[in-house]
């Protein structure tokens, strides 16, 4: 399976890529995804701890617990410029 | 490149253009002859630079997903408040201080529900909408947080 | 016969024609660069006919005291509330339906501040001002109150 | 001393005429020239009592005791088309 992963705004610069494209395996959740983008990525490992970063599947909020599907689009939204009230990923 | 894009409505744009608010307006008028009162907010860009030398701003968006949220935020006003037409407008790309970044437009029989489903629609529009703001400064670029 | 005259300031105006939203919104922008948020309120002349046949609408106001009026609106909303700049407009003389009646313009630094500003104007306007609707139909003039 | 008095709106359709002018002795206030008025113009007495009339001088609301001075411009002022709260004259 495949997934597009999509980084927006500084995460975009701070990981060095706006877009990648990721093999899973079958029956993949959302946090086994983040796990093993963390590996190839290891900047992410460190955003994601120290920032507010939103995980979008679809372009939709998603829970961790989530499986995702061949050909879904992952995304890390940093805080909006309109200051919302950020939920840690 | 992230390219800007159009929903289904006219009433709900992300775009790299200016727009008119007159022109924006008339459209509202023309839905309906029961419209007496109308509502616009208009954000700008202002001054915000305290002290930093800012060359530009950049406007950033996730498409697709950016426009389905303004989309959700005008139905949701449509619903929540007795008011008869809501336009959403947001620019993107590079802008200079003064210029126009969003526009909501409420058109309603009574005024008092204009004002409320435009103040509800532009905090909704803070706080669900996947926009960002760059700063380009001698330093270098900023991704900034406003409250404007 | 009445006749629409001026007052010291730009920002306040009874007059027969109509006027450029955009127009006075740059106006508004070009005061002062820390302008974010602008709330411009809108007031248009709706199909208020319910069942009469309206054949032309006609405001009156009472020149001087009305623009007087106006004035102090403007000078006490820049004095309570946390706002930048003030415009108010009525047109009088007659209208049609979907025409421009009246304009309030009101720009801050924050839209929280805008939106109060502008709405409490608005308010005050119906409340204090010297200004009267007729209506003309086939049984002849009416003098009517709205609350739109 | 001359005053000015001015109708508007329905009272002046009601009353026939836009303006008038009327002659009044030295320390006349509002109360009584309105009393004189509805002596030279009987529908005004039936309007005052029927409908809400606000009555300014030199545009200014004005209380019934205060005296009125030559050239003052008194105006009789039917409810506002915004619907003001009215307070009977």
């Amino acid at each position: 399976m495949v997934v597009k992963v999509r980084f927006f705004a500084v995460l975009k610069n701070l990981v060095g890529k706006d877009e990648l494209s990721i093999e899973i395996d079958k029956e993949t959740t959302l946090a086994q995804l983040i796990e093993k983008l963390q590996e190839e990525l290891p900047v992410l490992k460190d955003l994601l701890s120290e920032r507010r970063v939103l995980i979008s599947v679809n372009q939709e909020t998603a829970e961790k617990h989530c499986l995702i599907r061949n050909g879904d689009e992952v995304a890390f939204l940093p805080p909006f410029a309109g200051g919302a009230p950020w939920i840690r990923a | 490149m992230d390219t800007t894009t159009k929903k289904n409505t006219d009433r709900i744009r992300v775009q790299l253009e200016d727009f008119s608010v007159e022109e924006e307006i008339n459209k509202i008028k023309g839905c309906s002859k029961r419209i007496g009162g109308i509502v616009a907010f208009l954000g700008a860009a202002r001054d915000f630079s305290k002290g930093r030398d800012i060359q530009k701003i950049d406007f950033e968006h996730y498409p697709g997903m950016a426009e389905t949220r303004l989309t959700e935020i005008r139905e949701q006003a449509l619903k929540d408040f007795d008011i008869i037409e809501v336009t959403i407008i947001h620019r993107v790309g590079k802008l200079s201080i003064g210029d126009n970044i969003v526009l909501i437009i409420v058109g309603a029989e009574h005024r008092a529900d204009a004002f409320k489903g435009c103040s509800w629609s532009i905090d909704e529009l803070k706080r669900i909408t996947p926009i960002w703001k760059k700063e380009t400064t001698p330093e270098g670029d900023v991704w900034v947080e406003e409250h404007p």
